[in-house]
């Protein structure tokens, strides 16, 4: 409505300075180190000498790097293929308002604030067939279930559990995009004697859209960093049956302390990143505009 | 405004929170058992329904000084958060200034860092500062994902607010200081609740950096209990009451925010 | 096609005690079929309420709703089959204009060959035939709501279509268009509309019949003229024509109408007691001292407003407004000009309701 | 208080939303920015109010430069389109937060006065979110008046609400102005409103500054056709044509007798116009009829406006009362010659009816 767009005014840099400071602290010194790493080889504290590109080219060709990068591919994506339609689902199936409302949200929401490694913890303890509820009762099924011996049974226990863990915050999204709708557009459906699923297909779909584009990049990147939780599960094994990137990383790091090749890997992992935030940032500032000019 | 289908979506949403509960339930279930009954015999309920995995927690420093340390650190990062996001979420929502879209990326990318990335230079850092092993070590570096995400949920909130209620308070003779405090706040306490929300979350329930930057002095729970797991002769009992006292607080502050909870997702878009 | 009777009341709390609780008070109206109707009345006073209580969002809570006799109160809106469009555009972004405008026939399986026909006609009225298949999502407002418009009117056999303030988002300047548009299409299709506006000229350009409402109750229902000439309730009155009918004090006894301490002659029967004369500042004429039915008036206010002089005055602290000719002779502010209120045009009201 | 704009102009970017322009509105009178949206009353109102700056030009305050000076230490007051208050803040509260940072005395009676004076005191104690917006804008115009500013910017203030309850505070704003001795700049879409508000017009049309004059007088002898297109609701009738000897030879349309200056223009062609109010549906002497068909009959109650297709195109004929027409039925309009605007081919005003202002015949007492 006002023609009046933000005003130019640098003095604004005065307001984010704390902000840039802060960040800085803790993330533009760490870089640094890590570039400077990556670029030496460390014998010892005191005797370190200048190796230039050599330890990106030893990671990229590390074998081991390759298989965890595909195994992380191959989960991120599942984890995909089932948090999404599960979320979405749950979404329209949340109450709209009053006192239900409220308790199922925070139903729902309660797994977004376990601990990530109480949330391992949590099914260490329900997986297991002795004394865990799912690994008892797949006992009893005839399943010879074991998420520490059975490699398989391992990563599925690992993406059910990421399930049960981040499947809310697709839904609470949607959720969220579903809550913008405007009567208005329910009405003039009824009206057109649409049926559930066109309502669902033209109007919900549509409206959510751009939130679950969001839920789906914020998704693939955060279990793009799963750590913790297969970290208390499984510990990465049986094997490397369930060792992601992050893990991979930190056994470098710190497992076996070289730390050159481990700086190297980490500035290609955050490039990675890096180009999905980039992918994302643009989706929302897209999504964001489409949302104003569609805006009632 | 979905009559018929209203029984299928209740069907199913039943069987998500039943799926959502029960681990958690089983989690709980134990944490009142003792650790015999636990390996011995396997029940739905309690046998022998038992306090003391709470009392060794609650009385053992070794565990709820763990609780206290996550605390404190968790309240001074929502702290730091709040003070250092509210002005710089002001400026992105009101003014465009020189490279303001860059910096409000590179603050994004940095949600996105994978902790794993600056474990190492964190612990360098902070030996070479010397805030190892102290509260405000874990603080500083939750900041890194705190920040953006508070800047960024604020900045959504404010820009709802329109500019003229600014510029009438400019005329009216406020200076911005007093604005901001007297009128701006109170228009996005919602926001602020989410925010502060969020790095709740985040701060809570990190593990990797928590660990690593702490030994004893600030050691959080989620340490503690890990290593308690790794000491072998599994303590099933405490382990699961120390989980669910892990959840409490999570499960408050949701109670305290969860009108917004939902907005605030979207418009942070987390 | 449909007639609608209306016997209802609607409060939106339950067992509702005075007035007040109503958004609507209890009513019994009649919408003949194939007519063209208005609700006007200002933000609040219940139109939009019966509207949707008409097209079935709403369920009134006592009484009934009757298309053609049939009692549909608990009926839906497919079941009424009943077409409304709303204040903002509602369009489904993901598809074209033409998919959008057969969405409801779609929807009731209508076969593909009368659609195309169908909505082939509506998007020629609408004059949108070259957009048909541009994505809706990209479209001004004004087209937008033109398409919401068209699915209100795609499908022939609607009992009736309902507007809910459909030219809010129109550009000042584009609205006498679509006013025409909807006055064409009624005089083509010949469909019952009804249509709910807080703007005057809306409802009484659209409209054969007018209900004007206030606090939940139809104050008078009639034709443009009859708003203007013959209001039967002060509210209406004042709330046709800009500015309003101006009210004055009035009391009759023994057989003369006192106004402003003056006696003026009886032109039509009238009950004893308080009154309220009403004239509208159109038929307020200037007039020479002593005419009779003229009161000494002290002048407040002259405004040249172009097409006419507006003159405000005042007489034992009631305002008169009188609406005169540019090149009239005009009294200066201070003087006491005599203003001529009594005519075949002045009606008079006992407790806000016309009696003569 | 003189406030005066000195050669003021202002670009965003590319694109330039108000071109240079020169004003200086009459102290402690109303001057109604006149102009469609987008016409850059909003870009103009917010550089006297010293929240933009001008991208060259002076903003004089008595004399004084004010160009850049912080807002808060200009003595101004405004009031929005939208209804704009403290929303945490009682309307009380919300009247009261300018007085008080100016540390006024006797806050409280201060604002319960303005409450009366706007019809609001039985709010005082509620939050404006609680209010209709007709309230919302009376809260937000006492808040204005309280600083007694001698500087008052109001941007379309009445424009969203309900148009009975904008006659009815259009005619309060008007007795407030009148009492105050404070410089009024008041932007409206509405030819109508300039009227009613009367005192001076300055007529925008896409970022230009057209007109500024007394406002009877620029509406009766607007300079160009832009300023009488701009200034006329309904839009005034336009029609192309020719000089010809004895009058304007409108193409395809009748001949008006008119008696133009005698200089010979180096083009014929002109644009003759008239207002709707100026057609009527009985002949006087001299009158000249169009044919035409009825397009639409819009009707205000006290108005009715006729659109007729003619001749010499589209015209709106305003006709007091209410009048019925069936679409299409054909339909004689008549018109005064005498009443006919003419411009010249580059839209400078060339003729216009003559206007006397009002004429006052003295006291018939």
């Amino acid at each position: 409505m006002s023609m009046t767009t933000k005003p130019v005014n640098q003095k604004a840099w005065f307001l984010i300075l704390p902000v840039l400071i802060c960040v800085a602290f803790s993330a533009i010194v760490p870089l640094m180190t890590v570039v400077n790493y990556s670029v030496q080889d460390i014998i010892s504290p005191e005797r370190r000498v200048f190796v230039g590109t050599e330890w990106f080219v030893a990671v990229m060709r590390d074998e081991e790097l390759h298989a965890a990068l595909l195994r992380q591919l191959t989960f991120s994506l599942s984890v995909l293929a089932v948090e999404l339609p599960l979320g979405i689902l749950l979404a329209l199936s949340m109450p709209a308002d009053g006192w239900k409302a409220s308790v199922v949200l925070v139903i729902v929401s309660l797994s977004l604030l376990i601990p990530w490694n109480v949330v391992g913890t949590i099914w260490q303890i329900f997986g297991r067939s002795d004394i865990g509820l799912l690994g008892a009762t797949l006992q009893w099924l005839g399943i010879d279930y074991s998420y520490t011996g059975n490699a398989a049974h391992a990563w599925l226990t690992v993406l059910v559990m990421d399930v049960w863990h981040w499947t809310p915050l697709v839904a609470l999204l949607g959720y969220a995009g579903l809550r913008s709708i405007p009567d208005a557009y329910y009405q003039a459906a009824r009206i057109d004697g649409a049926s559930k699923f066109a309502v669902f297909r033209y109007i919900q779909l549509p409206k959510m859209r751009g939130v679950l584009m969001i839920g789906v990049l914020l998704r693939f990147m955060d279990s793009f960093m799963i750590y913790t939780e297969p970290f208390v599960l499984t510990g990465g094994g049986p094997g490397n049956a369930t060792t992601f990137l992050s893990q991979f990383l930190t056994q470098k790091a710190v497992g076996q302390f070289d730390l050159g090749p481990a700086a190297a890997f980490s500035l290609i992992y955050f490039l990675i990143i890096l180009l999905l935030c980039f992918i994302l940032y643009n989706w929302m500032q897209r999504v964001g505009t489409q949302e104003k000019e569609g805006g009632q | 405004m979905s009559k018929p289908k209203f029984q299928k979506r209740t069907i199913f949403l039943f069987a998500y929170i039943v799926f959502a509960l029960v681990p958690i339930y089983w989690m709980v279930n134990m944490s009142f058992k003792t650790n015999q009954e636990i390996v011995a015999s396997f029940s739905l309920f309690p046998q022998h329904f038992t306090w003391d995995n709470y009392h060794t927690i609650l009385t053992d420093p070794s565990w709820y000084s763990g609780y206290i340390n996550s605390l404190i650190y968790v309240s001074m990062n929502m702290v730091i958060t709040l003070t250092v996001s509210l002005p710089a979420a002001y400026a992105f929502s009101r003014y465009s200034f020189l490279g303001d879209k860059h910096v409000f990326f590179w603050l994004l990318t940095n949600r996105m860092t994978p902790p794993a990335v600056f474990l190492l230079p964190f612990f360098q850092l902070y030996t070479t500062v010397g805030l190892m092993d102290t509260h405000l070590a874990v603080a500083l570096a939750h900041l890194l994902f705190s920040v953006p995400l508070a800047v960024w949920i604020l900045e959504g909130f404010m820009s709802g607010i329109p500019r003229e209620i600014d510029e009438t308070a400019y005329i009216d003779g406020y200076t911005f200081p007093r604005f901001f405090l007297t009128i701006f706040l109170p228009l996005i306490k919602a926001g602020v609740g989410v925010a502060a929300f969020f790095c709740f979350m985040f701060s809570w329930v990190e593990l990797l950096l928590a660990r690593t930057l702490t030994s004893v002095n600030a050691k959080p729970i989620v340490a503690t209990m890990t290593r308690t797991v790794s000491a072998s002769g599994m303590d099933w009992a405490t382990l699961a009451a120390a989980g669910v006292l892990t959840i409490v607080p999570g499960a408050i502050v949701i109670w305290f925010v969860r009108n917004y909870i939902a907005k605030g997702f979207a418009m942070g878009r987390v | 096609m449909a007639r609608i009777t209306l016997d209802l009341a609607h409060a939106y709390r339950p067992n509702p005690q005075q007035d007040s609780d109503y958004a609507l008070l209890p009513l019994k109206m009649e919408f003949a079929d194939g007519g063209a109707y208005a609700l006007l009345g200002p933000s609040g006073c219940g139109k939009t309420t019966m509207l949707n209580i008409m097209s079935g969002l709403l369920v009134p809570s006592t009484g009934t709703v009757l298309f053609d006799g049939r009692d549909v109160t608990r009926a839906t809106p497919q079941e009424r089959n009943i077409a409304q469009v709303f204040q903002f555009p509602v369009i489904y972004d993901t598809m074209t204009v033409a998919e959008n405008l057969a969405f409801p026939l779609r929807n009731r399986k209508v076969p593909q060959a009368q659609i195309d026909k169908r909505v082939g006609e509506i998007a020629e009225m609408l004059e949108m035939s070259g957009q048909l298949n541009q994505r809706a999502a990209n479209l001004a407002a004004d087209a937008k709501q033109k398409i919401s418009l068209g699915r209100g009117l795609v499908r022939p056999d609607v009992s009736a279509v309902l507007f809910d303030e459909p030219l809010t988002v129109i550009d000042p300047h584009l609205k006498w268009q679509l006013r025409r548009k909807l006055k064409q299409i009624h005089r083509e299709l010949k469909l019952t509309l009804i249509y709910v506006t807080h703007d005057q000229v809306e409802a009484l350009t659209f409209a054969e019949q007018v209900v004007v409402m206030t606090r939940g109750r139809a104050v008078q229902v009639g034709s443009a003229d009859a708003l203007f000439e013959r209001p039967s309730h002060t509210f209406v009155g004042n709330f046709i024509g800009s500015p309003g009918m101006n009210f004055l004090q009035a009391k009759v006894s023994d057989g003369a109408l006192l106004v402003a301490d003056l006696r003026l002659p009886l032109l039509r029967a009238l009950p004893d007691g308080e009154l309220k004369l009403g004239v509208r500042p159109e038929y307020v004429r200037l007039a020479q001292p002593q005419d009779t039915g003229a009161l000494p008036c002290l002048v407040t206010k002259l405004q040249d407003v172009g097409t006419h002089v507006m003159l405000t005055a005042t007489v034992l602290g009631q305002a008169v407004k009188a609406k005169l000719a540019t090149d009239a002779a005009l009294p200066a502010i201070g003087d006491i000009a005599w203003l001529q209120v009594l005519g075949t045009h002045t009606c008079f009201y006992k407790n806000e309701e016309i009696v003569a | 208080m003189q406030l005066s704009l000195e050669g003021i102009s202002k670009k965003v970017g590319p694109q330039a939303w108000l071109y240079e322009m020169s004003l200086a509105p009459k102290p402690g009178a109303v001057t109604v920015l006149l102009g469609a949206t987008q016409a850059g009353k909003t870009s103009l109102m917010r550089i006297m109010a010293g929240l933009d700056v001008p991208t060259q030009g002076r903003v004089r305050v008595d004399g004084v430069d004010v160009v850049g000076q912080p807002v808060r230490e200009r003595n101004v007051a405004m009031v929005y389109q939208q209804f704009i208050n403290y929303p945490s803040l009682k309307v009380r509260d919300n009247i009261a937060s300018p007085l008080k940072l100016s540390g006024e005395k006797n806050i409280e009676q201060r604002v319960t006065e303005l409450a009366r004076k706007l019809h609001i005191e039985m709010f005082l104690d509620r939050y404006p979110a609680e209010l209709s917006g007709g309230q919302q804008q009376r809260v937000a115009l006492a808040r204005a008046l309280a600083k007694a500013a001698p500087l008052m910017l109001l941007d379309e203030p009445l424009v969203n609400l309900d148009y009975k309850l904008r006659e009815e505070l259009r005619e309060e704003l008007g007795a407030l102005f009148a009492a105050g001795d404070s410089t009024v700049i008041y932007a409206t879409t509405e030819p109508g409103e300039a009227l009613l508000l009367g005192g001076y017009t300055a007529v925008l049309d896409a970022g230009e500054l057209l007109q500024y004059g007394p406002t009877a007088e620029v509406f009766h002898r607007p300079q160009s056709l832009r300023v009488a297109r701009a200034f006329s609701d309904p839009p005034m009738n336009l029609a192309a044509g020719r000089i010809v000897p004895g009058g304007v030879q409108l193409n395809a349309g009748p001949l008006l007798a008119l008696a133009l200056p005698a200089s010979p223009l180096a083009q014929p062609e002109v644009t003759a116009g008239l207002r709707a109010s100026a057609l009527h549906l009985q002949a006087n002497p001299g009158d000249v009829a169009l044919d035409g068909q009825v397009e639409l009959a819009e009707i205000s109650g006290s108005d009715t406006f006729v659109h007729v297709a003619t001749a010499i195109g589209e015209v709106v004929a305003q006709l007091t009362g209410v009048h019925y027409f069936e679409l299409g039925t054909p339909l004689t309009l008549y018109l005064d010659p005498a009443q006919v605007y003419v411009f010249d081919a580059a839209g400078a005003l060339l003729l216009a009816p003559q206007y006397r202002g009002l004429r006052s015949a003295g006291g018939l007492s």
